[in-house]
């Protein structure tokens, strides 16, 4: 039956990680992103709040309530607060859940109890290429299988790589079909160059380069039957779809509170047709972007191949993240050229949605 | 209820009967009742007259979608025709007028006829004035008392349906008046106007872009006399801030909107889905595979502009569906009903511009009905509220301004 | 040297088709339109102005002034007058400038003196292929070579064919290079069948089946060598971009002065921002649009191949006089809708320009 | 002049000067002084001051495009780096405004020493206030006569240049202030305070999202007195509409903006290019050829946003040159001013977004300049006059309302 309404449990997580998202994560966003530097207090503070955990199996300790809707709506409210932020807060689950989902019981046993315990550990996982063929679905990078060993090679870029994490899982092509592999970061043959990228500068990104990196037969995710890469690109298309929502909001948002203050020719700016119908644009489009999201989401949770709603989803949270993101600067004038002031940082954030893949996952 | 996308039983079951109507009794008669304007289509007519004396699909027990199966039905009519969806009897906007703001003696007595029994019967909404179009408070046709009658006096025009609402027996037409100008919006009042009436008359009919197969009627009402008890809402006229008091008079009108913008919605998408939908099956004809998961580099236009128009659609309706939804939660809708109306309309419109533009030369031509359907999905964007309108009504509400801060 | 301004005879031109356009086109596009049916007397009108004859050689009784820059000048006043009506009356351009540029002298003798006489001839073209793949560049329709003649076969659609013509160029593909070929109207396999289409309903336009149509060698345009499809198609496009913007320029035209005398809430509606910015937005595309139309034709006229710029210009043109069209809709409100006003057949015909090719030449 | 589109000689000698120029002294340094913000380039700076010494490329006798040629060079330098273009020592906007209302005397005394002898030296003008934006006739800034001074107060933010002119000997600030508050945009006149006049400080500078390189600063007026021959213009209030007189206060610093848009168009224009011809080259070492002739089947998606980025800015481009060309006639030029700047602004916008999308990973990345120039374009929607405010002025225009009637 069709509804929109989040369960009441839902609505509660959604509370909570507003509050924190308005109280915790928005007042660090602009020191952390000129620092280029994460808040340590934040991501701990988020930890508490158990997002990943509570979506582990009971066995190892986590909450045992897995969905994808839970996940988008945590996601939109996340992001509200800062997106490099909301990244490195959700990091683990690039982890966990391809893990639990998809390891053997070897791999679960192994990697699954870090995400529940007391402090944070991060996750790291690699899927976009410094390439302009870049293809998630069809990865460059190889994994040749080697007697009881993998060989990796090839070229990552956009790892999240945040102090603390001792593992990257890492998409490589094994005889044409991708595959994951569980990658120790202080592999041989491992290189991690540290990245500047345009936006979310406070969450730590690599480039990587694989040359001859050997790992375990046991390192292939799922073991020998290996996972589902699609799925797990479609899971990362669809959580960002719903952070990019969460940033559209926040633009949104700003903006608006800036148009009904500013005042100009005597009046606020939100008087004037041309800044209140772009506002009014702004809600409906991110309103139906998350509506996608949300679709796409529980079909997920249907268990259903969702290639085509995330690709959708994405699409347009993208889309719509970019330009209100632009129309917010637009609607703060000369302020919003300033790094005073939200709106840029949104606008630089947002532009990186057509490009990210699996830098968070539901 | 949790956040879900699976259409009751009820609905898929209705959504499947509506197709195959959409398909057998629609789409073969679409091309000859556009080209033949005001032509009315008595088969179609009478088959749906029959039909609504039942209530088919029966329904099933279990859980119902309440009004997004409505606005699935909706759209799958508006797929077959959205010009002939317009020509079905029924009290259409009247009725939900009457609905919104009548009384139950005033449903029973106008809405009764619509039975399927005897001759088909249609209901139409009169407000928009060649002075006032998304300015309703600048309306001027007056409603005078006058013992025990009301005294109307004005112009309608645009008025949809009009012209078969007033002329077959047992129709009727709720015509907006102001029964007190220096009130403003607070005079306004809306009355029920039987077909027949003596001092309503018809006009002519708009020739139009496209929807040509419903008619859009001018009306005036010349000492058009109808009884008191066919004013909808109390007499009363509230001086102050009308859309804030409990009247039903302005409000009431208002309501209608709130009910009636999410299946004008429904329609919508139904039409740029129809465009949306060959698009798909001439690309397949061609051989041509929308892949989702194609990498940037190797997305084609035509991939990217059906992920874009799908997206477009999908949101659309998506938006249409919660704010229907919220009607059956009780809940106040009239942000949600207009975002839902803004973009259906901005989205059709553009779906099928672009479908057009696809197909090339068998878009353009009159051999197929895609560019009908871009003729029939402008009117989205402008009937019920043009895109503007909405938009005002969504900014308003965003930024919770009164309608003299911003207008 | 960069400049703007037209030439002083140019300008007088300008002045004077813009006046016939007012004064005689515009009052008879809506009756035109609703009859599917051209209107002798503005046929005959626009011929005594000798816009094609103007640029015919001297030697077959023209002017000797071909001037691609010139064209899109007359072409853009015309189409503001009406479209459908604009291409009929340019219509002896389909078949008088190629073969001015590319016949053989037998042909120019036998095919240009009709087009400097007294009285309109009308010209066909046909180019545009009832296909999904439909490719000016590269038409199905084939013609092969059998002794002393070429045989023709294919469809075509999209061609104009008023009344008091004889002739018809076909673009077809000989061997895989598309050439052209003069055809008789009522040559044997030649089957011509009316067309309806969304728009320009006052143009006849006729779809073409060729079933092995019959012509002498001396039919093809240019001789043996033959001729260029590729800049022939090229002033198609150059002067329908013109004419997309005198289309364009027509519905903003019209949607301004109804904004400007439009009353709602007590004032004009042009006073609203979210009106007024709409028509800025319009006036500005529309200049802009022009300026690339005139540059590719400054192109032509300089010998240059303007595939890119054409094309440009073309695909500006386009999207601008759709998107201001639907824009005067959108100003009109429910009177946009109704075929009283011109709103609604500017959409009609403005949609028509991403499909047009060689409708018209300069 | 008949239509053309041939650039003359000397404008093609001035394109490959500077673009050399932009090849050689800017992009190896792009990157560096985005990082390093606020950093004065010193090296650049002298190199161009140096320059200014002579006015290479040395003219060719015979046609020359005027403005056109100033709009071409422009282009150039801000292909190379907008943020580096403005800090080269020129008397910038500062000089515009001499220019375009100062006496020859004023022009001879404070532009006189930008003459490449001595010290660089850097002009600006100081227009925004905190709470003034975009609505010029609401400067507070105050400037009252005192005998033989004028003594300024006030605050001015986001003036381009304003730390380098106010600080280093030789430049000046061209500051707007109100003579008489009650005459509204009657009172406002501008005044040239020298660097380092008492009573004008810099308070900072702003951070910015782009055109990291250039300064942009707030400058605060206390008791700033200047000669009473520094104002531009004529002392005189007039009430009546002062935009329609022949005053060259108001009046007179809006003609600086006709003088100035078309080169910050053009400006635009260059940031838009160098993203457009990075792409291109991209493609090119990716083997992708753009096929200007391919049908819409076969066209790719990234051959359509390559066309479309392509007509964008040569839109841009030609509305820019235009613009500057009636210059050149005499022609009054703010329509077609306010035109260019609303176009180039939005569309080097859209470029530039569209090429970091385009590049994937490779745009998003500052390995590359594509994601600076996208920050950098930004800038071009909002200085010298919004998005909004141009469209606002071409509005007026083309609906022939006043600032009074549409606002």
């Amino acid at each position: 039956m069709i509804d929109f309404e989040p369960t009441e449990e839902q609505q509660l997580i959604v509370e909570t990680v507003r509050q924190f998202a308005a109280n915790e994560i928005r007042p660090k966003a602009r020191e952390c992103e000129e620092a280029a530097k994460l808040d340590a207090g934040v991501l701990g503070g988020a930890h508490e709040l158990g997002f990943t955990a509570n979506a582990l199996p009971e066995e190892f300790g986590g909450g045992g309530a897995r969905s994808a809707v839970t996940g988008v709506l945590i996601a939109e409210e996340l992001a509200f607060g800062d997106l490099a932020l909301a990244l490195a807060i959700q990091s683990p689950t690039l982890v966990a859940l391809p893990v639990a989902d998809a390891g053997t019981t070897e791999q679960r046993k192994t990697l699954l109890p870090r995400f529940t315990a007391q402090s944070f550990v991060p996750g790291s996982l690699a899927v976009v290429e410094p390439a302009f063929r870049s293809d998630p679905f069809r990865p460059a990078t190889t994994a040749r299988r080697e007697g009881a060993d993998f060989v990796l090679d090839g070229h990552k870029c956009l790892v999240p790589w945040i102090d603390g994490g001792d593992t990257v899982l890492v998409v490589a092509s094994e005889a044409g079909t991708p595959h994951v592999f569980v990658v120790p970061r202080d592999a041989k043959g491992l290189v991690a160059t540290p990245e500047q990228n345009m936006g979310i500068r406070a969450l730590p990104t690599v480039e990587l380069a694989l040359s001859g990196v050997r790992v375990p037969a046991s390192a292939k995710l799922g073991g020998d039957a290996g996972c589902d890469v699609r799925a797990l690109v479609n899971r990362g298309r669809v959580a960002l779809a719903a952070m990019a929502v969460g940033v559209a909001r926040a633009a949104f948002e700003v903006a608006r509170d800036y148009a009904k203050q500013r005042q100009t020719f005597g009046a606020p700016i939100a008087t004037r047709q041309a800044i209140a119908f772009k506002l009014a644009d702004m809600a409906i489009e991110i309103d139906g972007a998350r509506l996608l999201a949300w679709e796409a989401a529980w079909k997920l949770d249907q268990g259903d191949d969702v290639t085509r709603e995330a690709t959708l989803a994405r699409h347009q949270a993208s889309r719509v993240a970019l330009e209100v993101a632009d129309g917010a600067v637009q609607v703060f004038g000369g302020h919003g050229y300033i790094r005073d002031y939200l709106p840029e940082l949104h606008l630089r954030n947002a532009r990186g949605f057509s490009t990210f893949e699996a830098l968070t996952l539901v | 209820m949790p956040i879900s996308f699976e259409p009751a039983a009820n609905t898929t079951k209705a959504q499947d009967f509506y197709h195959r109507l959409a398909e057998e009794q629609m789409r073969p008669i679409s091309r000859k009742y556009d080209v033949h304007e005001h032509e009315m289509p008595w088969e179609f007519v009478r088959f749906m007259w029959d039909r609504s004396k039942s209530t088919p699909p029966a329904r099933l027990d279990g859980p119902d979608d309440g009004f997004v199966k409505v606005c699935v039905q909706a759209e799958e009519l508006c797929w077959g025709d959205a010009g002939l969806y317009l020509r079905i009897p029924s009290p259409a906007l009247g009725g939900s007028a009457v609905g919104a703001a009548g009384t139950n003696e005033q449903k029973l007595r106008f809405m009764g006829p619509f039975n399927g029994e005897g001759e088909p019967k249609w209901g139409a909404m009169a407000i928009t004035e060649p002075g006032a179009g998304s300015d309703a408070a600048a309306i001027t046709t007056t409603a005078t008392a006058d013992g025990d009658e009301w005294v109307l006096n004005g112009t309608k025009i645009f008025c949809t349906a009009g012209d078969a609402a007033s002329t077959y027996p047992g129709g009727f037409v709720v015509v907006w008046a102001t029964v007190d100008k220096s009130a403003g919006r607070g005079g306004i009042k809306s009355f029920v106007v039987p077909a027949g009436t003596p001092g309503m008359k018809l006009v002519g009919c708009e020739k139009k872009l496209g929807i040509r197969a419903s008619d859009t009627a001018t009306l005036i009402l010349e000492n058009c006399r109808v009884p008191k008890e066919n004013l909808l809402g109390s007499a009363e006229v509230k001086k102050a801030d009308p859309t804030k008091t409990g009247d039903k008079g302005f409000k009431g009108a208002m309501a209608t909107f709130d009910a009636s913008r999410p299946i004008v919605a429904a329609m919508a998408v139904g039409v740029g889905r129809a465009a949306l939908d060959f698009v798909k099956e001439e690309l397949t004809r061609q051989g041509v595979t929308v892949r989702y998961d194609a990498p940037r580099h190797e997305l084609t236009a035509i991939e990217r502009d059906v992920i874009d128009m799908e997206a477009e659609l999908q949101a659309a309706r998506l938006l249409t569906w919660r704010s229907a939804k919220m009607l059956n939660h009780g809940k106040r809708n009239n942000l949600e009903a207009s975002m839902a109306k803004a973009k259906a309309g901005l989205a059709v419109t553009k779906i099928t511009q672009k479908a057009v533009e696809l197909l090339g030369p068998l878009g353009y031509s009159q051999k197929t009905l895609v560019e009908k359907w871009m003729r029939d999905a402008k009117i989205n964007d402008i009937y019920e509220g043009t895109q503007q309108i909405n938009q005002l009504i969504v900014a308003r509400r965003i930024l919770d301004y009164s309608s003299s801060l911003l207008r």
